[in-house]
């Protein structure tokens, strides 16, 4: 252990390094444990969760992109019950933080889950207003400012823990969308969910997607990713989970130096299970190497 | 436990045809590993970040894996082109492989579902009767199988064996007096073949272990990518949906609805 | 040459092969003409060109990302008098049909520039609305319906060649935005323009871009753009020019049945010069290998 | 005129600390290309799409193209694990190359701005005088130039030859009875070098062509993402902007804004 201290605070919450794992990308963090030390990652998000289990999109629901790949898993989940016996005991015998990924098919829905979460052993709840893949009433939650303002001031007001906002970026402004969560009364904010694509198969002539459209992750939106951290760190007070993309060390701190106080590794995971953690320790290396005393520092440095 | 390591290659061979073979070195995974379970190979192009499964067709001597696949797009064709002492990325052993049941063993394989039965056959120690079906007379692995047992053949084209599928050989060989009493079934292959697997067990009382193929984004089962239906609701899921990768891709025919 | 028929037609215009290149990727053609035969293409579609010249952003101007690149040129051109004595008269020399594409700081330079090109000897005018590099009043012209259907109408007032409205990618719906310019009077439409990206040096802690951000382009972005002609092309009647990430006749391909009826080839001519003609023999190949008579049967083929 | 070709690697070699040769054969391209011209080279990994401009250091026997280049990123790092025998796709030569007067030739080269005068030197006939400036004594293609004419060598840390750059060297030569008569400047390095070059330049009334660098996106002038600042307005683009990559990488000094 060296002398540069990688710990950072997010919403009153402190995690031992800036790094954790985008929601849907690492289970519930058992799956992985095989391969990395959950012990050494900041904080553990998990898929995300609602009131009853879903049972997600028909397959293929995943496809390869140049450089990224489209998935419309459409949010499968076990249920709040199955997620509080089962995933929440087990994350807690690491020395971890645990963030809970949380979605709903309607505004109650959320409401109802963050409830059901109140009396939970978790840190911090991060909302997931930007699936591309569920709708109600025609629209995405998190793509109109005024209801993504009202969803969470509702879960502001029923919940325990401090409230993440995870915004999608199929949207004009992203600092509107950040603003109307901070007026909300959010805690932080996550970014960037999924950006919304599609494939063909031209041989086929069908859709590669049983579900026709899927959220477009990893290296290929890094620096659609970047930007818009760049952006709502620029429109708001409130601290900022950054994710898109993020490979490695150097992939993380630009979204640090964007203005991230916190980063997700996540399709990343698929091309290597150990990367959230090859991520940490990258971090710290270059620290080390560029004699920066503590990570703090870099948040939002590039202006 | 799984592990993921960047091997050494130790064979590659052209089969004929788009089919290829590699043996990599990598005495930890296959130490683990068990017929029917399979490895991810990863693309060394950094534009493809998806794994490629792929079963695992032998387990041989000094820690090596053998793998037979056919070439369909850019990843496959990557690996075709590896040489000898080259290098590759792989995770594995994944998945649960064949449950043995100590009965007698029917090994059911269609195209590139042909190379997990050769390991199976293999540890089940005693000859099992293979059912291979081919595109054409281009066929592959046909001697290792004969080497070890009976070996019934059949191709889509009736260019050698039994014009038709697995199951138009296996029909034929009941008509033909071949017994299935207390039989097993083990089976790889396309999707269709599975379903005129499963029906034909079904017909016939028998239990048929299937192993499915599905898109697979980590291997590991946490991203919820490969999931197939099931007939009851899943333990791990919460409804009925099990991963191919980590639930399988091994299942009991029974259990999945392959409608 | 075989009996499969590649024309198709766009606007009343009929191109050769349903191939062109994406402005700005491919100067006037000039420079290109080296490693391709012009002759070869559907259309040229020239860089952006406004009433009088610009300068651009400062350097760098370029960055590499996964599978894409960013860039921020800021429209350089000469401006349309050295446009219209140098490159029409260059391209007319070939037997490929000529897009122009339109820029300009305020709706007037817009129209103005439309209206100096009434007289010239060119097929289409393509109207860059959605560059997110220049602004004016703070918006990017693209992004708000009601004034790309102004400007479109404006436009369409004193054109004298059919009009095809450019649409930016960074919107919350760009079906709204199809049928905005529509409503306005476009012939057509084609998209996608660049998606805003950044990317940050983390040794020199610095922007990469000298403008900070740029517009991210190549293969990264082609689920995007799928999506986004798939959308529009359900949204609207008329014809589509896609583009974003083609680099191969598959991709091509791709947003074909998707519902374009014409491609663009973009940064790809920058990791082969040759890329556009190749796209264009491969779409005249897979008519061929998979007997479909006529390219026409293929726009918006998959629904 | 240019072309992309995917070329024969013919050597390869690690000069050391960092910096590494590589020749290939294209004939075509050789017959063809001017000393101050380059090459794009593209990389084989489907993730990176954009060239990397390297400069043609000898144009040699058999039509073969010699680059030497610093590993700095994963570009160069990828050149660098290329084997004699390999492929490589490149584009060239492009770029205007620099002009000979056919007078006296005082050659300035910085770290990797060395290559490129190696060629030129050849070219010129005649001896010309070269201020090499490296970082340290590691120094790369010294012996090439000692068996072509008088070479005066500066590093950063005084660890050979003067401390300092070629300016410093320049001016100390000078001061010892270097004559600048009749001569024309040729140089190639780090932008703080150009400058001091083109001020140095200015104040002896001498004529110098210096080689700039910029990202690139095309390189043969289509994109204008490589432009640099002029002092008068560009026949081509109308604005007081060249395209290092057309209308350069060699300017006359005194029509560059180096500001
Ligand atoms: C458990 C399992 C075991 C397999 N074992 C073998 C084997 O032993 N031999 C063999 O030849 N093939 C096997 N396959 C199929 C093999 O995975 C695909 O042929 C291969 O992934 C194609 O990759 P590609 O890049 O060449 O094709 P592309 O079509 O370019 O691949 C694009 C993407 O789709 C995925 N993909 C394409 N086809 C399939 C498929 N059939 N199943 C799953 N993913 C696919 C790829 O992994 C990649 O992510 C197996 C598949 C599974 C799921
Ligand atoms: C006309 C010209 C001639 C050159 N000749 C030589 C030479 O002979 N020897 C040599 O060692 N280097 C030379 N360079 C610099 C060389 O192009 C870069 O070092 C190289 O592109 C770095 O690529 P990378 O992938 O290793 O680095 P990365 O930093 O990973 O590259 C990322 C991107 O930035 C670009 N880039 C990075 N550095 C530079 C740079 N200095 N100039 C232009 N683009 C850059 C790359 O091309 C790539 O697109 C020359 C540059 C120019 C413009
Ligand atoms: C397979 C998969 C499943 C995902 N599931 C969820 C989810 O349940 N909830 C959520 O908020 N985001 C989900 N996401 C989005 C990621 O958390 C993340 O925002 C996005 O993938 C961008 O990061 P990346 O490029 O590093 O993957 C999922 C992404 C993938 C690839
Ligand atoms: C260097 C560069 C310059 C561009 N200049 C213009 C332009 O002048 N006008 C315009 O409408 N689009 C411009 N574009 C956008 C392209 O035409 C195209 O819409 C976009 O790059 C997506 O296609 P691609 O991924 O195939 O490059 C430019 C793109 C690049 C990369
Ligand atoms: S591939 Fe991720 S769960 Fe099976
Ligand atoms: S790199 Fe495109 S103009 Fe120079």
């Amino acid at each position: 252990m060296s002398n540069v201290n990688t710990e950072v605070s997010i919403a009153g919450v402190t995690l031992k390094n800036p790094v954790t794992v985008a929601s849907g990308t690492f289970g519930s963090g058992q799956e992985f444990s095989e391969f990395v030390d959950l012990n050494k990652l900041g904080a553990v998000t998990t898929k995300g969760v609602a009131v009853v289990p879903w049972a997600g999109n028909p397959t293929p629901r995943v496809a390869e992109t140049p450089s990224g790949m489209l998935n419309a898993i459409g949010l499968q989940n076990p249920g709040i019950d199955t997620f509080l016996k089962r995933d929440v005991p087990f994350l807690r015998k690491f020395d971890t933080k645990i963030i809970v990924n949380v979605c709903g098919h309607s505004e109650d829905e959320y409401v109802e889950c963050v409830k059901r979460l109140a009396d939970a052993d978790v840190d911090l709840l991060e909302i997931n207003i930007s699936c591309p893949n569920v709708k109600a009433g025609g629209i995405t939650f998190g793509t109109v400012p005024e209801v993504a303002e009202r969803i969470t001031r509702r879960c502001r007001e029923v919940a325990k823990q401090p409230v993440i906002m995870k915004l999608s970026p199929n949207v004009t402004s992203i600092a509107d969308m950040a603003r109307a969560v901070e007026a909300g009364g959010a805690d932080g904010i996550s970014l960037i969910n999924t950006i919304t694509g599609m494939k063909i198969d031209v041989n086929k002539r069908k859709f590669v997607l049983a579900n026709k459209t899927g959220g477009l992750s990893g290296p290929a939106i890094h620096p659609v990713a970047v930007r818009m951290v760049y952006e709502a760190a620029q429109a708001v007070k409130i601290p900022i989970i950054g994710m898109g993309g993020i490979a490695t060390a150097e992939d993380a701190l630009e979204m640090i130096l964007a203005g991230a106080t916190v980063v997700s590794v996540g399709t990343a995971n698929f091309h290597d299970p150990a990367a959230s953690v090859k991520v940490a320790d990258g971090i710290r290396e270059y620290l080390e190497q560029t004699h920066t005393a503590d990570v703090k520092e870099l948040i939002g440095a590039v202006r | 436990m799984a592990l993921q390591a960047r091997v050494k290659i130790t064979k590659c061979a052209d089969l004929g045809e788009g089919i290829f073979e590699l043996v990599f070195s990598c005495p930890q995974m296959a130490g683990e590993a068990r017929p029917g379970q399979f490895v991810n190979v990863y693309s060394d192009d950094g534009a493809r970040l998806l794994p490629r499964p792929i079963s695992i067709c032998e387990i041989l001597d000094a820690g090596q894996i053998r793998l037979v696949y056919r070439v369909v797009g850019a990843g496959t064709k990557e690996m075709s082109g590896k040489k000898p002492g080259g290098e590759l990325t792989v995770l594995g052993p994944l998945g649960n492989g064949y449950p043995f049941e100590g009965k007698k063993a029917v090994l059911l394989g269609g195209g590139v579902g042909i190379p997990p039965l050769l390991e199976l056959e293999k540890e089940i120690g005693i000859p099992a009767a293979a059912f291979l079906g081919y595109r054409s007379d281009k066929t592959f692995l046909l001697d290792d199988f004969r080497e070890k047992g009976p070996v019934y053949v059949s191709s889509d084209d009736g260019s050698i064996g039994i014009k038709g599928n697995v199951i138009t050989a296996l029909e034929k060989a009941v008509q033909d007096g071949f017994s299935l009493d207390g039989a097993v079934l083990y089976a790889c292959g396309p999707g269709p073949m599975l379903k005129g697997v499963k029906n034909f067990a079904q017909q016939h009382g028998l239990k048929a272990y299937i192993s499915l193929e599905e898109r697979m984004a980590c291997g590991i089962g946490a991203c919820l990518g490969c999931v197939c239906k099931t007939t009851g609701v899943d333990g791990h899921s919460g409804v009925k949906n099990a991963r191919v990768c980590k639930d399988g891709p091994v299942f009991d025919a029974g259990e999945v609805d392959l409608s």
